[in-house]
This record gives C-alpha cells, sequence and structure tokens, in this order.
C-alpha cells in the first residue's frame, strides 16, 4: 500500500498540502515537548534536563518499531523508502560540527523554528546563522567538494552494512534507550538540586 | 523544578493507540491460504524421493481394487477429460486448482491420509502442479509417471511397464554427441533423395511433422 | 512550598515521552504517506539558493554545489521541505498560543552570559550548524531522526557524530549554559 | 507515577522484541503460492525446438540457453552459447544472477522436459519472469533439428516448411557442408519469417 505518493494512491498535487500540515504537527510537537528553548535543549548535556534525549530516543523507537509492523503488515513497502545516502567521513565530519554547533547555539534547525515562532530572539539569530553557514559552505564548496562525496557507500540500511536484521538493531536501540530514560532520570535529579530556577 | 508534566498518563494513551493501530493491523492482514512448507532447497532434494510418484503398473490395483485410501486426480480440462481418462478418476482442472474449495478438498484429503495421484496428458502437464503441491505442504500429492498418454498406450498389459523403460524421464535417449557430431554431405542426403511421388491416403495429418 | 506552587502555575510542557510517542508515530506517518522522513535544514538551503539565484543568477548556476539544485521549472523555494518548515512555524506558534508561551521577543540565555553575548554565540552556532548539516546531509531531524529511524546507517553516524561532540566538548562552553 | 513509566517501559520492550519475531519467515523473496499456481497452469511457458533453433541461428541476443543437467552430460554434448545450471545448484556460486535480466529470455534446457520444468518453477516461485521451458528437451531436438524426419510426400505444405528448416537447421548445427535440398525452400528461411508458424510440428 505504502508510501502513498510515490505509489501514486495521492496525487503529487497533495504533496505540499501534506507537507504543511505535517509541518504543523511536527512544529506542534516540537514546541509542546518544551524543544523552543534552548535552555532546554542545552541542558541535555549538562544534565539538569534530559528533555531532548527522552523525546528524540522514544520517537526514534517507537517509528523504528511502528514501520517494521507496518513493512509486516504489507501497508508500507520499506524497500521503496527513501533511504539517506551515507558519505562515512563526511558525516562524521558533519555530525562533529553539529555537535559543536548545538552546544554553541543551543537549537538544531527544526527547533529554532518554532523558537521563532514563539518570539526567541536567540533562535532566529541561529537561523540566520544556519542561513549565514550553508551559504558560506556553498562558496567554499569548491575547496572540499572532492572530500564532500568522500567515502561514499550508496543509500545503504545498518541491515545492508552489517548483515544483521533490521529488528536486532530495533530491539538493541530500544533497550539501550529505555536505560537511558531510567538513568537520565536519577542524574536529573541530582543535578536539579544544585541547580536556580530558569524561565521558559 | 519540574517544568515538563510528569504524569505519563497521556503518554500510555497515545502508545496504547499505537498498540491498538498495531493489533489492528495483525488482525486484517491478509492471511494467505497456502503458504510454502518447503524451501527452494528443501523441494530440490525432495524431487530425488521416489515416494514423490506413482508408477503406471501400480495403477493395475487402483483401477481393480477402487481402495479408499487413493484419489486420480485428472487435470487436463473438462471436454478432454470427456473423451476418454483413467477409470476412477476425478476430473479436476489445472485453473480451478487454486479454488478455495479445492484446496479445502486437499487438506481434507490430506487429513485422513488419502494419497492423491495427479496426472495430465503427460507427466509434463502435472508436473508444475504436483510440484506446487509438494512445496506448500500436501505431502499426499503424488505425481502419475509418463501422464495419460503412457497409461492409455499400456493400459492392457500394466504390469509389464514395470521393467519398462518407456516412461522414465530425465534420460537422454539418443548419444546426442554422436548424433550431432559433424556430418559429411552425402549422409546428410541421402534421406532426402527425391522419392517419386505416390498418393497415398494418409493415416495421420500430422505424422509427417515429427512430433516428440 | 511556595516556588512550587509558583511553578504549577505557569504553563506546562507536555510529557517528553508523549512528545517522542507522538513524534515517532508522525515520523511513521511521514514515511507511510511520502516516502521519505522529515526534515528542517533543507528548506534554509533553499533560501539561500533563492536569494543567492535573485542577487546573481549566472554566478549561482555556475558554483557547482547550489548549481545542482537550480531548475528551470520552478523555484528552488518551491520544494517538500519548504512548505514543511512553514508548517513547522505554524504549528510552533499554534503550541505557543495554545499553551500561554506566545510572548513578546525575548532570549533564552544562561546566568552567566548577557544576552547580547548569547546572540552572537547563537549566530556562530547557526552557522557551524549550516555548514555541519550539508556535510551530514540533512539535521537533527532529517538525518539523525528520520534516517536513523529508517534504519539508514548514515542517520546513525550522524547521531552519534552530535550527541557524542556534544558531550566530548559541553565541559568547556559550560558558562554558556550552567 | 513510577509504576506507569514502568509499564510503559515494558509495553516498548515487548513491542521492540516483538519485531524479531516478525521478520523470521520474510527470507528470500519468493511469489505466493496462489500466483506461482497461476503461473503454472499457463502453458505460455513452453517453446518448441524449433522455435529455440531459430532464435540460435539468427543470434539473438536477448536468448539465454540454460542446461539444467549434470556437469559431466553438459560437457558431453550442449547447445551453442548454453550454460549449465545443475537444479541443485541453483541457488549456489551466486547462480540466480543470471536471471530476471531485463531484456533477456531464459531457456531451460534438460534430456526431456521434466527437469526443465521443475527448474522453471523453482525459478518462478523466486519470483523471476521471461523464464521458458524447451519442450522436449533435447531428446526433441535430436528427433527435430539433429535428424528431421521428411515428411511423406502427400503432407501439408506447412509440414514442408518445417522440415526444410529443420534440415537448414541440421546443417547449421552439426556443420555439414550438405547439398541444399531444395535450394528455394532454405530461401525462405533466409528471409527470415517473423510470422510463420514453423513451430508447427512440435513436441
Amino acid at each position: 500500500m505504502g508510501p502513498l505518493i510515490p505509489n501514486g494512491i495521492i496525487g503529487e498535487g497533495w504533496d505540499f498540502v501534506i507537507a504543511i500540515l505535517i509541518g504543523i504537527a511536527f512544529g506542534f510537537i516540537l514546541e509542546a515537548a518544551g524543544f523552543s528553548s534552548s535552555r532546554n535543549l542545552a541542558g541535555v548535556f549538562y544534565g539538569y534536563n534530559f528533555v531532548v534525549l527522552r523525546v528524540f530516543f522514544t520517537a526514534l523507537i517507537v517509528a523504528m518499531v511502528g514501520l517494521m509492523y507496518f513493512d509486516y503488515f504489507g501497508w508500507l513497502d520499506l524497500s521503496k523508502i527513501f533511504i539517506l545516502p551515507t558519505y562515512v567521513t563526511p558525516m562524521i565530519v558533519g555530525g562533529v560540527i553539529m555537535g559543536l554547533g548545538f552546544i554553541l547555539g543551543g537549537y538544531c534547525p527544526g527547533t529554532s523554528f518554532t523558537g521563532i515562532a514563539i518570539g526567541k530572539l536567540d533562535a532566529l539569530f541561529f537561523t540566520i546563522g544556519l542561513y549565514v553557514g550553508i551559504f558560506g559552505f556553498s562558496l567554499a564548496f569548491p575547496l572540499f567538494e572532492g572530500f564532500y562525496d568522500s567515502g561514499a557507500l550508496g543509500n545503504v540500511t545498518l541491515t545492508d552494512v552489517t548483515g544483521i536484521p533490521a529488528s536486532y538493531f530495533a530491539l538493541a536501540f530500544t533497550i539501550v534507550a529505555l536505560a537511558a530514560f531510567w538513568g537520565t532520570m536519577v542524574i536529573e535529579k541530582r543535578v536539579r538540586k544544585n541547580m536556580k530556577q530558569y524561565k521558559f | 523544578m519540574h517544568i515538563h508534566e510528569l504524569n505519563p498518563w497521556r503518554t500510555l494513551i497515545a502508545l496504547s493507540i499505537f498498540v491498538i493501530i498495531l493489533v489492528i493491523g495483525f488482525l486484517t492482514m491478509p492471511k494467505p491460504q497456502l503458504t510454502f512448507e518447503k524451501s527452494i532447497s528443501e523441494s530440490v532434494d525432495a524431487l530425488e524421493e521416489s515416494e514423490a510418484y506413482f508408477y503406471p503398473w501400480q495403477l493395475e490395483d487402483i483401477i481393480n481394487d477402487k481402495p479408499d485410501n487413493v484419489v486420480l486426480f485428472d487435470i487436463r480440462d473438462n471436454f478432454i477429460f470427456g473423451q476418454g481418462h483413467i477409470p476412477g478418476a476425478e476430473n479436476l482442472s489445472a485453473n480451478v486448482l487454486s479454488q478455495k474449495d479445492n484446496i479445502e478438498r486437499m487438506k481434507e484429503l490430506r487429513d485422513m491420509g488419502v494419497t492423491v495421484v495427479l496426472y495430465g496428458e503427460d507427466e509434463l502437464q502435472a508436473n508444475g502442479p504436483w510440484m506446487l503441491y509438494r512445496q506448500i505442504g500436501f505431502n499426499n500429492v503424488k505425481l502419475l509417471k509418463g501422464g495419460y498418454s503412457y497409461f492409455k498406450a499400456h493400459k492392457d498389459d500394466l504390469a509389464s511397464t514395470k521393467n519398462d523403460e518407456g516412461y522414465k524421464t530425465g534420460l537422454p535417449r539418443y548419444d546426442y554427441a554422436k548424433m550431432a557430431a559433424p556430418k559429411d554431405g552425402a549422409a546428410l542426403n541421402i534421406e532426402s533423395e527425391n522419392k517419386p511421388v505416390q498418393i497415398r491416403r494418409r493415416e495421420k495429418t500430422n505424422v509427417a511433422a515429427g512430433g516428440c | 512550598m511556595s516556588k512550587d506552587k509558583v511553578i504549577s502555575d505557569q504553563p506546562k510542557y507536555i510529557n517528553p515521552y508523549l512528545g517522542g510517542v507522538l513524534l515517532g508515530l508522525l515520523i511513521i506517518v511521514t514515511v507511510f504517506i511520502t516516502g521519505r522522513g522529515l526534515g528542517a535544514s533543507g528548506s534554509i538551503k533553499s533560501a539561500v539558493v533563492t536569494t543567492s539565484s535573485t542577487v546573481a543568477p549566472s554566478a549561482t548556476k555556475a558554483n557547482s554545489y547550489m548549481g545542482q539544485f537550480i531548475s528551470d521549472d520552478h523555484s528552488p523555494m518551491f520544494n517538500w521541505l519548504v512548505f514543511e518548515s512553514f508548517g513547522v512555524l505554524l504549528g510552533g506558534l499554534l503550541s505557543g498560543l495554545i499553551f500561554g508561551r506566545v510572548k513578546k521577543f525575548r532570549t533564552d540565555h544562561g546566568p552567566k552570559i548577557t544576552s547580547k553575548k548569547r546572540w552572537v554565540i547563537a549566530l556562530i552556532g547557526g552557522a557551524l550548524f549550516g555548514i555541519g548539516s550539508q556535510f551530514g546531509r540533512g539535521c537533527t531531524s532529517g538525518a539523525a531522526l528520520s534516517g536513523s529511524a529508517t534504519f539508514a546507517l548514515g542517520g546513525v553516524i550522524v547521531m552519534f557524530g552530535i550527541f557524542g561532540t556534544g558531550y566530548v566538548i559541553a565541559y568547556f562552553f559550560r558558562k554558556l549554559w550552567i | 507515577m513510577n509504576r506507569n513509566y514502568i509499564f510503559l517501559t515494558i509495553l516498548m520492550i515487548i513491542l521492540a522484541a516483538g519485531t524479531v519475531f516478525l521478520t523470521m519467515d520474510s527470507e528470500p523473496k519468493q511469489i505466493e503460492p496462489e500466483e506461482l499456481l497461476q503461473e503454472i497452469i499457463q502453458p505460455t511457458r513452453y517453446v518448441s525446438t524449433d522455435q529455440v533453433a531459430k532464435m540460435i541461428i539468427q543470434g539473438d541476443p536477448s536468448l539465454m540457453l540454460v542446461d539444467v543437467r549434470s556437469e559431466e552430460e553438459f560437457a558431453k554434448y550442449s547447445l551453442p552459447r548454453s550454460i549449465n545450471i545443475p537444479i541443485k545448484n541453483l541457488l549456489s556460486d551466486g547462480n540466480l544472477g543470471y536471471f530476471g535480466v531485463p531484456g533477456t529470455k531464459v531457456v531451460f534446457i534438460s534430456d526431456d522436459d521434466i527437469k526443465a520444468d521443475q527448474m522453471w518453477v523453482f525459478v518462478k516461485r523466486l519470483g523471476f519472469g521471461s523464464t521458458y521451458v524447451m519442450k522436449g528437451g533435447l531428446n526433441c531436438w535430436m528427433q527435430t533439428i539433429i535428424d528431421p524426419e521428411r515428411p511423406s510426400d502427400d503432407a501439408p505444405y506447412k509440414d514442408f516448411e518445417t522440415y526444410t528448416f529443420r534440415k537448414g537447421a541440421q546443417m547449421y548445427f552439426t556443420g555439414a557442408g550438405a547439398d541444399v535440398p531444395d535450394a528455394s525452400k532454405i530461401d525462405v528461411l533466409v528471409r527470415r519469417r517473423e510470422k510463420t508458424n514453423i513451430a508447427s510440428g512440435g513436441c
């Protein structure tokens, strides 16, 4: 049955309507979960607020498990969905740079949009920074064009690389995530004892 | 300080909805009527089992005694079946094999321990359906060696076919290499010398076509 | 005791696990409908390409990076991710209105830094994130979350890259936040 | 309240563990038995020896002959341009890579047609299309192509056409520099009539 649009069940014309609706839901969830505050987001690295870890990993395991069931029911053909292409070294470097940007900026692109929506100036500056960064990247692109395309493995999944069935990864991620949830609950309590209240 | 809602009851509701969707998925999942019981490699090996075949000389007992534990199914179509078939055989045309009630019938026969013998005009015709039944777990289904045409040719003396090679398959009937070896032109043309034209009454229309 | 009372009067965020479950379901729905996951940084890229090609069309086309996102049929803004990001803005606004968090412009910053300093740092952080997201083929939502959810190797690499680095260097930037 | 979290944790682990059992049965991709049965009862998979001979002579690049006999037998005699995949080796040595190539027609060959048909069923079960069985197998090949029987003189004209083609094919495959028995008829073959039913006298 699914994915609906690539399979032509929903016409291409609905693409952008659906995009807006999905975006609204995405933005609502991010904002409602507290992702519109950079202090909440940065808290994950300092142990006073693990909301990022909780939302992120809960979403990850629910989506992973759900997609596997959907595939099994025949509702969704996992072989037809878009798999992010893998470029090993650029992705590691990109991840490291993004980690640095996350600590400094306190947002990631999606959350900065919700921050702007409720009037956070730092979110606005972060978004401007994003714009500047991507523009700078484009201008300097010829310098590292070779590096950008290095380590290409194509659209591979974990199963393609390791040969281990996807379900084992889903189970492993779930167990690690749940353990992290219980662990961070304890950490958060301890760290918060010494913290001042902050406004949001 | 608690800036997040700590009570997880809404989470529980959300996850329950997710579980309900999954349960619906399980319930509405189209359950296949048939599934492959044997893997490909198992099926390849199973082709060697002699108990999977039914031999022409075994038919004699069936025709004379009409035992309850063996059923003959003729998979040719109804019209050809009407023109002649093995005595006691039932017609089950290939194109109705996958119909639900026929599958049910096959399951019943399997559960009752009845051996089902499939045959077609020749062995080839029934080969596919027979293989499919074996692969989906009907181990009581056998294939009649030689098919109906062999039976028809030998129906008066089935017992003697025990020693006949005629129905066996998978054997070279010629020495291919020798036969296909380059010949000189003369040898080839001996048989094709023009004979004087004789007007004869043809016994069969397609004799000349040289069927195998 | 009184302090707790003040807090309980304030609007709360939803339970993080509820947010997670909903977000997970949203990813499933998104993949189910569109065959691909969520994303955010792609819309900024579209904005960059659009402004750049408006200001200097030929230079943009000549740029080997931006050039690949230009097509003659339609503007780069006419893109799935741009519409989705627009929806994110609306959704954030909606949630802010419902929970009473839409107020006048303000800045979140750690207790030890000023708002102005926070802006500069946010700008630098954003720029870094922008560069990183191009190398990583997506940001936290596009690559790390949706990518990992579809078991893509790249998504997992980016996810560990971001959070791993974050924890390693968090100590050096603690003054910004605590 | 903590009890609820424990409950959520357990629920999530059960859901995730459930996925491990889901994927157990979806090993190599194969078509549903009903679909296979539908394919099996179609007689369109059979091609005659004449058709195969014609394709070989014309050098049809889309033709791939797969001989399913044993290696020894294959070594003794095989059709030109055929490859050997005994049924037992179907799943090994990357042999599956030969099938499902767009634009090719795979024809299975064995001594008679049963083994080839069995191979066809397995390959079909794995979901590959464009596969055929040479009816009658090599025995029929010998009878019709290598040693064709002259039709009786009052046989229909079509039989003679078939015979002429087979005679030409005989020379092609045995490499005999024979005199053309009836030169005008061979011309008919050279003109490559696409639609004639050379299969008329078949196995």
